[in-house]
């Protein structure tokens, strides 16, 4: 494969990864309000934790589609 | 100086991922040979038959230390078909359970060194998530008949927008199944990359030698840390992917 | 295909998925917003989760907009 | 390795490296709202603190995915 094509995937790759931006702004969203909402109200150990994991694993997903879409364009 | 450096450290970080059929087997034409991700698979399946019938052999009613493993995790999953499919929902437990079982046997075997990741094939995953995709639709057929295509048009939207707001619904609809298979995907195949390129680190370091022989503890922390999230987020993939199974279930059991 | 060409998709294929940082941000405020208000006012079962469920649904829908312009810039 | 390859992949790590941006805010969103969470109820040592380390550390673990990708372009 050619150097040109070669380089142009190095850039390419690089370019889908700042769509991680988005995502680590996310977490901290959900793990900032997990703590306001604590403070609020401790009745922690039911449902308040729980969907703050579900949120995180949701939100790391949208990292992993970029970061899928980055391995792509490098890879093939 | 003999270079250990090159010999060991293998071509890319995704070399861990090649599927190497072991006892290649052709069928009328179809590759049915026995690849090193079948026979993981057939490990997991057997190592979680083989622990479930363990844990229950004596089963006391004050549960030894695995007994009460094995309750915590039949628990889990019976409090999530409970609360997100209800009474109605009992009926897909079994199913959701043993969903839950092979997804969770498969990412936490792919934790071992030199072991291989079932669930970090995209084939495994999308076929996996189709299937259960085409089942939830004749779940739905069957329960709601012709009605069933009232599950595009949510209560209450202004008559105006309608059309918008079906075409978006479809399109959520149909990429749902992208965007479970490709989760589980991407998650366990860039989770151990990102572990293979830091113990990569760790092991040029100290083949340069000098000074790095002490520095590459940084990374060799970092990789711990990284090992113990990854077995989080092997298990918290399990968990959401059956979640966002029964809720899709419950999606079309109940219309909104 | 010429080389070009080739290359010129993936950096096309790159820029196009930076578009999946608002989902990300999206997705936690969603879910951030259902853990504060789920302390705010625990009667859980009824709306409030199906509204989250929604709204991250419609918002994974954008992304996934997203990764079908960076899949179509990329093969087609 | 030729010099358009090399500095193709120069590029490629300086932008995947943009993925930071988001954690940087992340990061700061999650301690403020400890910030915040302990002003409104200072019941400190149980989990508020607690929370505050987790959200911040799996908000790294964001980080480190952008920086393992910028690594995997600058040497692979």
């Amino acid at each position: 494969m050619n150097v040109t094509l070669q380089s142009a995937k190095m850039i390419g790759a690089g370019l889908a990864t700042i769509g991680l931006t988005g995502v680590g702004a996310g977490v901290g969203i959900v793990f900032g309000s997990l703590v306001i909402a604590y403070s609020r109200n401790p009745s922690l150990k039911n449902e308040l934790f729980g969907y703050t994991i579900l949120g995180f694993a949701l939100t790391e997903a949208i990292a992993l589609f970029a970061l899928m879409m980055a391995f792509l364009i490098l890879f093939t | 100086m003999y270079n250990i450096n090159q010999t060991f450290f293998s071509a890319s970080p995704l070399e861990q991922f090649e599927i190497i059929p072991l006892i290649p087997l052709e069928l009328f034409g179809l590759n049915m040979s026995l690849t090193n991700a079948s026979i993981f698979l057939i490990l997991s399946v057997a190592l979680s038959i083989f622990w479930s019938t363990l844990v229950i052999y004596k089963n006391k009613l004050v549960p030894g230390n695995w007994q009460s493993v094995k309750e915590i995790f039949y628990d889990t999953t019976l409090t999530l078909v409970k609360d997100n499919l209800g009474k109605k929902g009992y009926r897909y437990f079994p199913f959701i359970f043993t969903l839950f079982t092979i997804i969770l046997y498969c990412n936490l075997i792919g934790m071992v060194p030199y072991s291989f990741t079932v669930t970090s094939h995209i084939a495994f995953t999308f076929g996996l998530a189709l299937a259960i995709y085409i089942g939830i639709n004749i779940i739905g057929f069957r329960t709601h008949g012709i009605k069933f295509f009232t599950i595009f048009l949510p209560k209450g939207v202004p008559l105006f927008i309608v059309p918008l707001v079906v075409a978006i619904e479809f399109v959520s609809y149909v990429v749902k199944v992208f965007t479970i298979s490709i989760r589980l995907f991407a998650n366990m195949t860039s989770g151990h990359t990102l572990l293979k390129i830091i113990a990569g680190f760790v092991w040029t370091m100290i083949s340069i030698g000098g000074v790095f022989v002490y520095l590459q503890i940084i990374p060799l922390v970092l990789l711990l840390a990284l090992v113990g999230l990854e077995i989080g987020i092997a298990l918290l993939q399990a968990y959401v992917f059956t979640l966002l199974t029964c809720i899709y279930l419950n999606d079309v059991l109940e219309m909104h």
